[in-house]
């Protein structure tokens, strides 16, 4: 077996819409199946919007939130939202919706929001960083 | 160590294959994602270009997209989920386009 | 009032992104409503129809069969670019349901007729 | 002057990260500063995303939702979400978030979840239909 | 009564601007937005077929894209929202590229 | 630890999408903790750093100004690729910042050094 490597994934990419965050999940399910380790997937751009609590396909179809969430509680690594790229898309926690005078709220856990920094740590944590837009 | 290429869109669509094969280093490789995948099944501006990094063994194209879209690749080693992590693994760095 | 001819275009590829999905439902809901509706697939659309789709790997619907309701819901205009399937070195009989295939002037002229235009 | 035409108003792309969405925008306020009328704004695929009550962009920044829920008051046209499109990307009404056993919700008004049948009737009504991706 | 063609990308990104320029009919205009405005600045594969669409009169540009991205057209009739506005009353219907 | 070197690559037009503001947020952002990032503009990405931006009539933010950050926050190798340039007719004194402009093999050969990117 090859060496364990620690990985980072970026995702940029919707939950719906566009493939690239499913393509990141089963990366991310592969890359632990392998024995490699992932020390967090960083989630920018339209990539907040995998953090939704609010996604509610047809029962046929996937929910890649409920799946992103089992698959970090399981190996227990972060899923990091950059802040500032979730509230102008409408990603907003308990605690930010009540700075910000709203009645609701919609950040799923183990979802965190979070600023650029824990990208430039898990990118000095990481043997390897993906992207995925 | 070199860059692993990820191409995710079809070479009908954007000029994103054109512009990665532009660039990509000698020791460099290139795996066809998602839309990406059609590049090795269809003839478009880029097919002999695509089909020269074939044969020097540095084109990949996942497996799991092909089949969702029905076709399958002319040119290219086709490659698992799995199969692309190790080459993430056995590049320095990944570069997505 | 004459029912309004709305036509809709399918330039994407499947699965990439949800645009040929979308497409599909917006046509069979609309349907109901509006029974002057006509398919174009251009391009890479031409790949929504090419039978064999098999998406359970990448997680994405496989919204394919549904392409056979078209039929139940009196949808029968589906035009197909000649020269895109050409493109792509696919035959007419490698699609999962009966289209016209059609040249680019009677493509343009088809499009001319349509009073309104959804692109997908 | 030039003869008074309906106009309907198909947006396909998000509130932010495409600029889609903002051209509409600017597209309705000319339409209307011209003198047409609007019979009503569809919001279909990523478009159902300019719907929520919690986008919250910077202060030196518009707010996309905030500007059609003002224009659409001010001229008295509706704003229809396709309501199936909307489930699987997370934006939700008080009454979906009840049925779905959600504890919270995001639709701002007065934009409504409507079907794609509506898409329908605005078609039927307008002299001209025009889409942003 | 014809085609009202919009093309929002650049001719650098994606071939959209290409594919309408091939199935544009004769009385159809073309209007450039957003991202699409470059077409008329720089010089890409499509720029000599898009020059002789201007000179029939067929090709617009609208004037707060080319302005947000600092750049000034070469060719096409420059366009403000409300002859947006008028563009589409004018013709039979809209296409987005 | 030896920090890693960070290839950030711009290849989009402004304000069409995002990808040009989010990634100088994200570079101003990342200065802070690391002090090897190196940005790269290809294709349409030279037209971020082209003077004279005014988005305020398209309702996108106009961020434009907060390039001239990158000097203050010791951002330093700012790569520009010629062949971009030069085939949308711009030169080097109509951007905003001073950049280092690269041939194609010298655009590899730096891309190759990076031990990370990021593609906007």
């Amino acid at each position: 077996m090859n060496k364990r490597l620690k990985f980072a994934v970026v995702v940029s990419g919707a939950p719906y819409g566009a493939q690239g965050a499913s393509s990141a999940y089963q990366f991310c399910c592969a890359t632990l199946q392998a024995g490699h380790n992932i020390v967090g997937v960083f989630f920018y751009q339209e990539g907040v919007l995998n953090a939704s609590q609010l996604v509610s396909p047809a029962s046929d179809e996937i929910n890649l939130p409920d799946f992103w969430a089992k698959l970090a509680l399981q190996y227990q690594f972060p899923l990091e939202v950059c802040v500032s790229a979730s509230l102008r898309r409408g990603i907003v926690n308990e605690l930010e919706a009540k700075q910000l005078a709203l009645s609701q709220f919609n950040l799923k856990a183990p979802f965190v929001l979070s600023g650029l920094g824990q990208l430039a740590e898990l990118s000095a944590k990481a043997d390897r960083l993906v992207q995925f837009l | 160590m070199s860059i692993l290429h990820t191409v995710n869109s079809s070479p009908f669509q954007t000029l994103a294959l054109q512009q990665c094969l532009a660039i990509l280093g000698e020791q460099d490789s290139l795996l066809l994602i998602e839309d990406g995948v059609v590049a090795c099944q269809a003839k478009h501006a880029d097919f002999l270009a695509l089909s020269e990094l074939a044969k020097q063994g540095q084109l990949m194209v996942l497996e799991a997209d092909l089949q969702a879209r029905g076709i399958s690749a002319r040119i290219g080693k086709s490659c698992s989920y799995l199969q692309f992590v190790e080459l993430v693994a056995g590049h320095k760095s990944q570069m997505a386009w | 009032m004459i029912e309004k001819k709305i036509g809709i275009i399918n330039r994407c590829l499947p699965h990439g992104s949800a645009q040929g999905r979308e497409s599909l439902d917006l046509t069979l809901a609309m349907s109901a409503f509006n029974e002057s509706l006509s398919l174009f697939f251009i391009g890479d659309g031409v790949y929504q129809l090419l039978d064999g789709h098999d998406p359970t790997e990448c997680l994405q619907k496989h919204f394919q069969p549904l392409f056979k309701m078209l039929e139940l819901y009196d949808v029968e205009n589906i035009y197909v670019c000649q020269q895109s399937l050409l493109q792509r070195a696919i035959t007419e009989d490698q699609l999962m349901i009966e289209v016209t295939s059609v040249d680019t002037q009677t493509l343009k002229t088809n499009l001319a007729l349509q009073d309104q235009l959804l692109s997908f």
